[in-house]
């Protein structure tokens, strides 16, 4: 790659801060490129980004990410009131409408929150996200008890009542997740199985309303500004036009063209270089983090020395800065950076942490050669599973050379597989090392911790650490309603996982894409669902 | 001539091809004649009446749909051991009638004689496998040189010696030429002809000789037999055939040969065969009938009155 | 009588993978208006290569007239260009082909095939083209013409499909017919109706016919004088008779002699021995020689011209050389030349 | 005609069947399953999920309930996509698919057919050569390098056409011409080999001696007979056409089949695999005998040969 | 017609003394059938360019990787992405490897210098800074492999299963015919997926999932032969003699069909290229760090704008390797054609 820091890049850049304050087109519409199709738009039943960002953008909850990723009242008019134990939250709905004409009420929220736990529904994120979370959840899910018993109670109309299991310190954030959202029963009864099928099928309360989508094998969507909404003053932008487009040259291409205003997520070196220094890329660090697992049911790997040699002997720094190019950072840690912060202090959860394993080739050797003395071997051949998209592929292939290149003896066999098949074999822990990554569904670091408990549903590598589990288990229970001293058991967690050698990160995940100079207030998060057009405008 | 020994008797022999379906062919509808031992047995006919399928059936490339073929008194259709049936390969062979596709082009000509040899283990090492070879070449009028050659080396003539050639390196008494000499120049034909009467002298051998050149039959069989739409329809000693045919088709047959000879063709006149004309009714029988000693007629009981006289 | 052809000189190769194939070395013949030349000789003598190169019809990648000219009308064809010759095909001289179940276009029915000639060269509607086409059905012995004139060639058998492939040789009634051995494939019956047919429309439509066959029955029944090549030369021309009756070329009496007729009933045939010339080095002197047993040195040394035997009649042989010794030809020519006193005398 | 066709609509659903049950198997032998394609998913709750969809079940059990829906003609419902009916997916998928391998199919046989007669006509000159060249090239250089190749070039630098999507007519220039590459060149390499084929024979010699010029040689005569082989090999390829090619699909965004199959394929969407493998399939074998029945209308010889059966 | 006026000593006219045997002497050298076609291969300029051609790039393949002073494998990021640059050419302002690349604005720069790089990497280097050289030749091995081994099990079970299924005919014929339509019916791409993911992705299962469906149109050809062959009079000929099925099948079929069966498979080897590079493409392909030159173009289209020439460089060769197999398997068809033969 090479930059390109020429005179006119920054006179455009230049004329580009002059825009920004400038009058608004007068035609307020946009076309959007996404990766992927929208496999639901049923709020209860979604599981993907795409689906999330759509209905996040379609419809509301209780809360909203603000362009700081700060959850803002939404439908809840102003803050709830909590209780002392911080478990019952009670919230006062501010006058909203469906689309149809209906009020939004409180109801809306018990019939949607129940709905996602029943059986009859097959939700995966419904369960996922409000076990241990909103009390009952489990119950309920489980069918022990009727769903009125879940922690959720119309109080009346526009009251609404929440009891959690324990004291949540990111509730609020949770409420702007679009499984917690409402829906409409009458409406989405009467539609039955055809209910969230197609455009025509949905119902809507938020910003924008999709007035076409042909169901979940269409390619092209429309949304467009919702008159109903609550505070349609400040919606700007009146239609927006998807696309999907899954190579990410033939995106860039559509962008050039002039076909299209934002591009999906450039996973692409090649074509993400071309854009260097350019205006038009937006690059943003996600909370999304990818480390090798390694699986202590494979003799050399339940040894520690042979751990700490691997997580030590492949240098991040080339991996972020030659191969990825893309704002990815090292991650020397397990928690991700700009994620979450310290609830006092305000500092970063890295900052106390700081880098747990950074790359040292010397130190890897040191622990190698002790290890395999451990093993009583002269060399080790491990299995190393990788995805097979474009990126893993090479940044395995990267991977494989340096370990192979500083721990002498040792061999990898690199396999690509797919997705599904990966999944299959750390489920069945069927590999030795493995490639993962893992992104936070809400802003807190347990998202992270949790992974790690000793039989954690995602633990798959059979690690076990009587601290660890110790530290993040208070962390669940007793330190609840303790912000900061949990944040710091969390931070002390980490610590044990690396001092243990776990596991080792490779890297935090940057996002990059392209946006038309002229959109402004393009607003992106970084979990849950992906943009929100809320705050967006089209100047002249 | 009642004397001498049957070689081989056919008898009602059937075969059809496609039985069932709809495009069923009768190609060989009961026919019945002898072969005598040593004498040369012509099959004419016009194009598709079944002549070739007639050979072929007899030695046994295609099963016989019904009849017998009795070689020496033995059937040869019906279940046989691999021992029987190498046996009657033995005793009976072919020579076929497209010079060029019938020799393998991808072989030696060494090869191509000797494969009868090899199939029957005659000779007992590589030398009197190769001596057998060069006699045989000797045999066509051919020679030692030609054996290492590949057959599209040779003339078409030469090809057909070397198919003779093959033909009798496994020493057989009966050998069945379908149309030898049709695919071959007209002053080439003579070489073969010649070359197969001699062989007949020399070895006793039987043939049934296949063709519908009439002249060329005429001249190298005893007795000629004509087909008509998978039927024999006369059969009698060749000079009798030519100079008195009894049979319509027969007749249009000889009158159609055009002759050598601008005199004669200029006044020749030709005879039409419509089966029509026969006007057979639904009860009488239409059989081969001897109307005269050795010859034989497909004919109904009226018929075979008239053609008495 | 006046000559329409006139073939003199002719030479022509064909380059191949082995090397330059001499197939035609010097032929020259004429053919008369109205008569029927029969063109006879063994394979790859070259009988059709001539005739094609009448009709341009050599392919036009590895062939090439080296010398000679063809003369048809006053005009060389061997200098028109493509278009002149276009419209000298199917019109002045046509063709029929040897194989009828090949040379008919499988895909399209026999009566556009006719009158696609009968359009082409003689400007007519496509109605009356249409009739004209019915009408050469007929005149070839079709029946149920208007039916058959919508079929398609696989509908028809052989002796049809050739009849049709007369049909379109004679649409544009042409002053010459080259015929190459038009009845090979045929069944003798068939043979001998078509034979019938050809004669038929020649006195008909008065049409020169260059009739190619090696069946020396045919030759017989349809030649008023016969031409026999060899080894890409004309050895010998002259009427029937004096070909049939008073051979001279011993290639000629090989060939006659070879075929026995109703009555022979020697033990052994005449038969020619050995194998063609290799075209591809044509052996020095008569090319013949090699397997004509009353060759002479001088048959290895140098080619024969043409001796005049009679004005109508040549041979190319050695054995006509005044100083060449008197020989005996094979018996079945004697027995011939015995039928015919007359020639003996000469 | 009925019997023959009923005879083969028998055989194509005794294929469709074994391919069906293939599939099926092959299917099950791939490891992971339709829903553990979130990596948050708990054991638990996969097993649930298996339960509802009783994937849970014995492999030979869920055979035998497949197979009964299949008859019934209910394709199933997708997993990637709850509970939405396969045919709905490919109902919305297989216009853009079929529309576009409709139209390379159609631009690849015209042009091709086109270079190939240039190329045969003007045999071993420099037109020969050349057509030769594109055909080549057109097979051995990947459609999508050639898409890559269009939209930048054609797309971003000239702006002559839209880079990508599906919105109308001139939408679809693009992969049209991309995808048509590789059936451009294998029909003028056939149509050629084949032309030369039918240019050496007979009845086009017959035509000459008409007087026939070029132009009708090439197309009155000669085109026809040469386009049956072009059509056997342009047959399957029209079903790949048809079905959608995936590479071209993704990087011009069309929402055909192909991408929709490979995204299936990776995250093991059993049914939505199945229903395309048996879609492609049947198309695969009506077109077979589409094929068979434009052979009728090409070449009247075969008609009647179908007629007979 | 002239007539003869030279004269001519009396002693020409004694009968010459014509050896018999002369007669029925060949003169042509016996050539047999492989020498022959060799001849005639020989003329086609195209074929014999496209030998050579080939010949070259398989001893390159071969040696190619160890040319170069860096191994295939051996990874360099701070040398990511450079573009071509040979010594000796360098100062050779057209041609392509002087080390420079232009910009998307138009700009050129020359990345060896920007980030000092003494050496020279003749056709650049990748995305991990491996050197594109050495992968290109390494690339070329593998393809070449893949293409040799799956027309190998092609031309093996193509041939076996056409053979016995014409040969034998009848009901064995039927269901052998059943078979193939099965497997034609699935479309391969299905087959493929499946059985890469059944067994390992990886070069083998590349190879299997190749020959379940790659043989199918061999044994169509090889079939219709045999159905037209085994009617031949000298395979009746050998029937007749009492020669055994297999007898028939290997000493008298098969022989006649290698023409055919050469050509079909000097067109199976440029499909075994293109079709790796099109499973590269949808990510079935090869396991790092092994290239094929499908993976390196479809790692090269990638970045196809950014750095053309990693794309390039394999496509070219790609396409030189189906140029030149297309023109010996036509050299191949005309000299092998018996309706060829004069
Ligand atoms: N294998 C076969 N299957 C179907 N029909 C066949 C087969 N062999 C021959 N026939 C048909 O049987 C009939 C007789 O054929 P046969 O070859 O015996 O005739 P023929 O008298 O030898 O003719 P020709 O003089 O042309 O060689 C023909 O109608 C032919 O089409
Ligand atoms: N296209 C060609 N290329 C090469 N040689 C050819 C070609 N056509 C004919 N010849 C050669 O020219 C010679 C004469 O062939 P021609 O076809 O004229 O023989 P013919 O007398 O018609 O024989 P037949 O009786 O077999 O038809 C032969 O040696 C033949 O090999
Ligand atoms: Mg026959
Ligand atoms: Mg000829």
């Amino acid at each position: 790659a090479c930059s390109g820091g020429n005179k006119e890049d920054e006179a455009k850049t230049d004329n580009d801060s002059e825009a920004t304050g400038s009058e608004l087109a007068e035609n307020q519409e946009i076309t959007v490129l996404e990766s992927a199709e929208i496999p639901s738009m049923d709020s209860v039943l979604a599981e993907d980004t795409v689906g999330f960002t759509m209905i996040n953008n379609v419809n509301e909850g209780l809360y909203r990410l603000d362009q700081e990723q700060n959850p803002i009242p939404a439908l809840s008019d102003g803050e709830p009131t909590v209780s002392e134990d911080g478990t019952v939250y009670t919230f006062k709905l501010r006058e909203a409408k469906w689309s149809n004409g209906d009020a939004v009420t409180a109801n809306d929220f018990v019939y949607a929150w129940q709905r996602a736990l029943l059986p009859d529904s097959a939700s995966f994120y419904g369960p996922y996200i409000m076990t241990g979370v909103i009390k009952n959840a489990d119950k309920v899910k489980a069918g022990e008890v009727d769903p009125s018993e879940l922690g959720i109670k119309a109080l009346s109309d526009t009251e609404l009542e929440v009891t959690l299991e324990k004291p949540v310190p990111y509730f609020k954030a949770l409420m702007a997740f679009p499984t917690f959202y409402p829906q409409n029963q009458k409406f989405v009864e009467e539609k039955g199985a055809d209910f969230a099928k197609n455009a025509e099928n949905l119902i809507f309360n938020g910003p924008f309303k999709m007035t076409k989508w042909d169901g979940v094998a269409a390619t092209e969507w429309t949304l467009e500004k919702n008159e109903e909404y609550w505070d349609a003053e400040n919606v700007t932008l009146t239609k927006i036009n998807y696309n999907t487009s899954k190579d990410p040259q033939a995106a860039a291409n559509a962008f050039e063209a002039g076909q299209a205003d934002v591009t999906p997520k450039l996973s692409t070196p090649a074509v993400i270089s071309q854009y260097e220094g350019d205006s038009r890329l937006l690059t943003w660090l996600e909370p999304t983090e990818f480390w090798l697992k390694f699986n202590q049911e494979n003799e050399a790997l339940a040894n520690k020395n042979i751990r700490f040699a691997l997580s030590l002997a492949f240098d991040k720094d080339a991996l972020v800065n030659d191969i990825l190019q893309n704002g990815s950072l090292a991650a020397n840690y397990a928690v991700p950076a700009d994620f979450v912060k310290h609830p006092e202090t305000g500092e970063d959860f890295r900052a106390a942490n700081g880098d747990l394993n950074a790359f040292d080739a010397e130190k890897a050797k040191e622990y190698w050669e002790k290890g395999l003395a451990e093993l009583g071997v002269e060399s080790l051949e491990l299995n190393f599973l990788g995805g097979d998209t474009e990126t893993s592929k090479t940044v395995d292939a990267f991977l494989k050379d340096q370990l192979q290149n500083n721990l002498p003896g040792l061999t990898i066999n690199l396999e690509s597989v797919p997705f599904s098949v990966r999944l299959d074999r750390e489920d069945t822990q069927n590999y030795d090392i493995l490639h993962a990554g893992w992104g936070p569904d809400y802003p807190d670091a347990m998202t992270f911790s949790d992974l790690w408990l000793t039989g954690g549903g995602h633990n798959k590598m059979s690690f076990s650490n009587a601290k660890y589990d110790e530290l993040v288990k208070s962390a669940q229970t007793e330190l609840a309603d303790k912000p900061a001293e949990r944040f710091e058991a969390l931070q002390e967690a980490e610590k044990v996982l690396f001092e243990d050698a776990a596991l080792a990160g490779t890297y935090q995940r940057a996002s990059n894409l392209l946006v038309n100079e002229k959109l402004e207030g393009f607003t992106y998060h970084i979990f849950g669902p992906e943009y929100s057009w809320k705050f967006a405008k089209l100047n002249k | 001539m009642e004397t001498r020994k049957k070689l081989l008797e056919i008898k009602n022999l059937k075969q059809y091809f496609n039985v069932g379906k709809p495009n069923e062919v009768r190609a060989v509808d009961g026919i019945s004649f002898d072969i005598y031992e040593g004498e040369t047995l012509g099959l004419v006919g016009e194009s598709g009446c079944g002549k070739s399928t007639t050979g072929r059936t007899i030695i046994r490339l295609y099963d016989a749909t019904d009849g017998e073929v009795l070689y020496d008194g033995v059937n040869v259709h019906g279940k046989k051991s691999k021992e029987e049936l190498k046996a009657f390969n033995h005793k009976m062979q072919m020579i076929f009638q497209d010079p060029y596709a019938s020799l393998n082009p991808r072989m030696k000509v060494s090869d191509v004689i000797a494969e009868g040899i090899d199939i029957h283990g005659l000779a007992k090492t590589k030398e009197d496998r190769m001596n057998k070879v060069y006699e045989l070449l000797e045999t066509v009028g051919l020679n030692k040189e030609h054996a290492n050659r590949y057959p599209h080396e040779f003339s078409g003539g030469q090809r057909q010696r070397i198919g003779i050639a093959r033909a009798l390196a496994v020493d057989p008494d009966f050998i069945i030429a379908d149309e030898p000499i049709s695919a071959l120049d007209v002053s080439i034909q003579a070489q073969v002809v010649n070359l197969m009467k001699k062989l007949q002298k020399e070895k006793g051998l039987t043939y049934l000789f296949i063709a519908h050149d009439l002249s060329m039959v005429k001249y190298i069989s005893d007795r000629i037999g004509v087909m008509y739409f998978g039927k024999l329809v006369e059969l009698a000693p060749a000079d009798e055939l030519y100079n008195n045919p009894k049979h319509p088709y027969t007749q249009s047959l000889l009158s159609a040969i055009p002759l050598p000879d601008p005199i004669s063709e200029r006044s020749r006149k030709r005879k039409t065969y419509d089966p029509k004309m026969h006007n057979y009714q639904a009860d009488e029988t239409v059989q081969l009938r001897e109307v005269s000693p050795g010859h034989f007629v497909l004919c109904s009981e009226k018929e075979f009155e008239q053609y008495k006289k | 009588m006046s000559k329409i052809l006139e073939v003199n000189n002719l030479n022509i190769s064909f380059h191949t993978f082995a090397g330059e194939v001499k197939a035609i070395r010097g032929a020259n013949f004429h053919l008369n208006k109205g008569e029927t030349l029969a063109i006879v000789g063994e394979s790859g003598s070259g009988k059709s290569v001539t005739t094609k190169a009448i009709m341009r019809l050599l392919p036009e990648t590895n062939s090439e007239i080296k010398e000679g000219e063809i003369l048809f009308d006053g005009k060389d064809l061997t200098k028109l260009s493509d278009k002149q010759m276009q419209s000298i095909r199917g019109k002045e001289i046509s063709m029929i082909f040897q194989d009828p179940m090949t040379s008919l276009n499988p895909t399209m029915t026999v009566g556009k095939q006719i009158m696609e000639p009968i359009i082409k060269h003689q400007n007519m509607s496509k109605s009356a083209a249409k009739q004209r086409a019915i009408e050469l059905l007929k005149l070839v012995g079709i029946p149920m013409a208007e039916e058959r004139f919508k079929q398609y060639p696989h509908q028809f058998s052989g002796g049809m499909r050739q009849r049709v492939v007369i049909a379109i040789a004679l649409a544009c009634n042409p002053k010459v017919l080259i015929a190459d051995e038009p009845t090979t494939a045929l069944d003798v019956t068939i043979q001998a109706q078509i034979l019938e047919l050809m004669k038929d429309l020649q006195k008909k439509i008065d049409t020169s016919i260059i009739f190619i066959t090696h069946d020396l029955g045919v030759v017989a029944n349809v030649a008023d004088r016969v031409a026999v090549m060899y080894g890409g030369k004309i050895i010998e021309i002259g009427t029937v008779d004096e070909i049939f009756y008073n051979p001279q070329h011993p290639y000629t009496w090989g060939l006659i002699s070879s075929m026995p007729d109703l009555d022979t009933a020697e033990d052994e045939l005449y038969a020619i021995p050995g194998s063609p010339p290799d075209l591809l080095n044509p052996p020095k002197g008569d090319a013949f020689a090699p397997r004509n047993e009353y060759a002479m040195k001088i048959d290895l040394e140098q080619e024969p011209p043409m001796f005049k035997v009679s004005d109508t009649h040549y041979a190319a042989t050695w054995l006509l050389h005044p100083d060449a010794p008197k020989v005996e030809p094979p018996a079945a020519v004697m027995k011939r030349k015995e039928m015919y006193p007359g020639y003996n005398n000469k | 005609m009925i019997k023959y066709i009923s005879q083969r609509v028998i055989y194509m659903i005794i294929t469709l069947f074994l391919i069906a049950s293939m599939t099926f198997f092959l299917m099950k032998l791939v490891p992971g399953t339709p829903f553990k394609n979130q990596a948050k998913m708990s054991d638990e709750q996969l097993e649930m999920m298996l339960e509802y969809y009783k994937l849970d079940e014995p492999v030979p059990v869920q055979y035998v309930a497949y197979m009964t829906n299949l008859v019934k003609g209910d394709l199933g419902t997708s997993y990637q996509f709850a509970n939405t009916p396969v045919s709905e997916l490919l109902g919305a998928r297989i216009g853009a698919s079929a529309l576009l391998g409709f139209q390379a199919l159609l631009v690849g046989t015209i042009v091709g057919i086109i270079l190939g007669v240039l190329g045969a006509l003007r045999q071993n000159t420099w037109v020969d050569y050349g057509t030769t060249f594109i055909a080549v090239i057109g097979k051995s250089i990947p459609s999508f390098v050639f898409a890559g190749l269009l939209q930048y070039y054609i797309g971003v630098k000239l702006g002559w056409f839209p880079v990508a999507f599906w919105k109308g007519p001139e939408y679809t220039v693009m992969p049209t011409i991309a995808l048509s590459m590789f059936p451009i060149a294998i029909a003028a390499r056939f149509m050629r080999t084949e032309m030369v084929e039918v240019l050496g024979s007979d009845y086009i010699t017959l035509a000459r001696a008409k007087g026939a010029n070029y132009f009708e040689i090439a197309f009155k005569h000669a085109l026809r007979n040469a386009l049956i082989p072009v059509i056997t090999v342009l047959g399957p390829l029209a079903v790949s056409l048809m079905t959608g090619s995936l590479v071209i699909e993704k990087l011009f965004s069309v929402p055909g089949l192909g991408e929709q199959f490979v995204k299936s394929v990776q995250v093991n969407d059993y049914s939505v695999i199945m229903a395309t493998t048996l879609l492609f399939a049947f198309l695969f074998i009506v077109v077979i005998l589409v094929v068979d029945i434009l052979y009728g209308l090409i070449d009247p010889r075969i008609r009647l040969a179908g007629g007979k059966k | 017609m002239a007539q003869f006026d030279e004269k001519i000593s009396k002693d020409q006219f004694e009968p010459a003394i014509i050896d018999a045997s002369t007669s029925e002497r060949i003169s042509k050298p016996s050539l047999n059938y492989w020498q022959d076609a060799w001849l005639r291969v020989r003329k086609n300029k195209g074929a014999i360019v496209s030998l050579v051609v080939i010949g070259i790039l398989i001893i390159m393949a071969l040696i190619g990787p160890s040319l170069s002073k860096f191994e295939f494998d051996k990874q360099n990021t701070k040398h990511a992405n450079l573009p071509p640059r040979i010594a000796a050419l360098e100062n050779v302002s057209w041609l392509p490897f002087d080390g420079t690349r232009t910009l998307k604005n138009g700009n050129v720069v020359n990345p060896y210098e920007q980030k000092q790089i003494e050496e020279y990497y003749w056709f650049g280097t990748d995305a991990l800074g491996r050197d594109q050289f050495s992968r290109v030749w390494k690339g070329m091995q593998i393809s070449l492999y893949i293409a040799f081994l799956a027309a190998f099990i092609d031309m093996v079970i193509g041939v076996a299963f056409g053979a016995i299924s014409g040969y034998f005919g009848g009901r064995i014929d039927n269901i052998m015919q059943r078979i193939i339509e099965v497997l034609s019916g699935i479309p391969n791409l299905v087959i493929v997926i499946l059985m890469i993911i059944v067994l390992k992705p990886g070069i083998i299962s590349i190879t299997v999932a190749l020959t379940i469906t790659g043989w199918v149109s061999m044994a169509r050809v090889v079939r219709a032969q045999v159905l037209k062959l085994k009617n031949q009079e000298f395979v009746l000929a050998s029937r007749t003699l009492g020669a055994s099925h297999s007898k028939i099948i290997f000493k008298h079929l098969i022989p006649n069909l290698a023409g055919v069966i050469i050509i079909n498979t000097m067109f199976t080897i440029p499909n075994a290229i293109f079709f790796e590079a099109f499973l590269s493409f949808i990510g079935l392909g090869l396991q790092e760090p092994l290239a094929s030159l499908g993976t390196l173009i479809d790692e090269g289209f990638k970045s196809m704008i950014a750095f053309p020439y990693q794309m390039l460089v394999p496509a070219i060769i790609i396409s030189v390797i189906m140029i030149a197999f297309n023109m010996i398997a036509d050299g191949l068809r005309d000299a092998l054609d018996p309706k060829m033969r004069d």
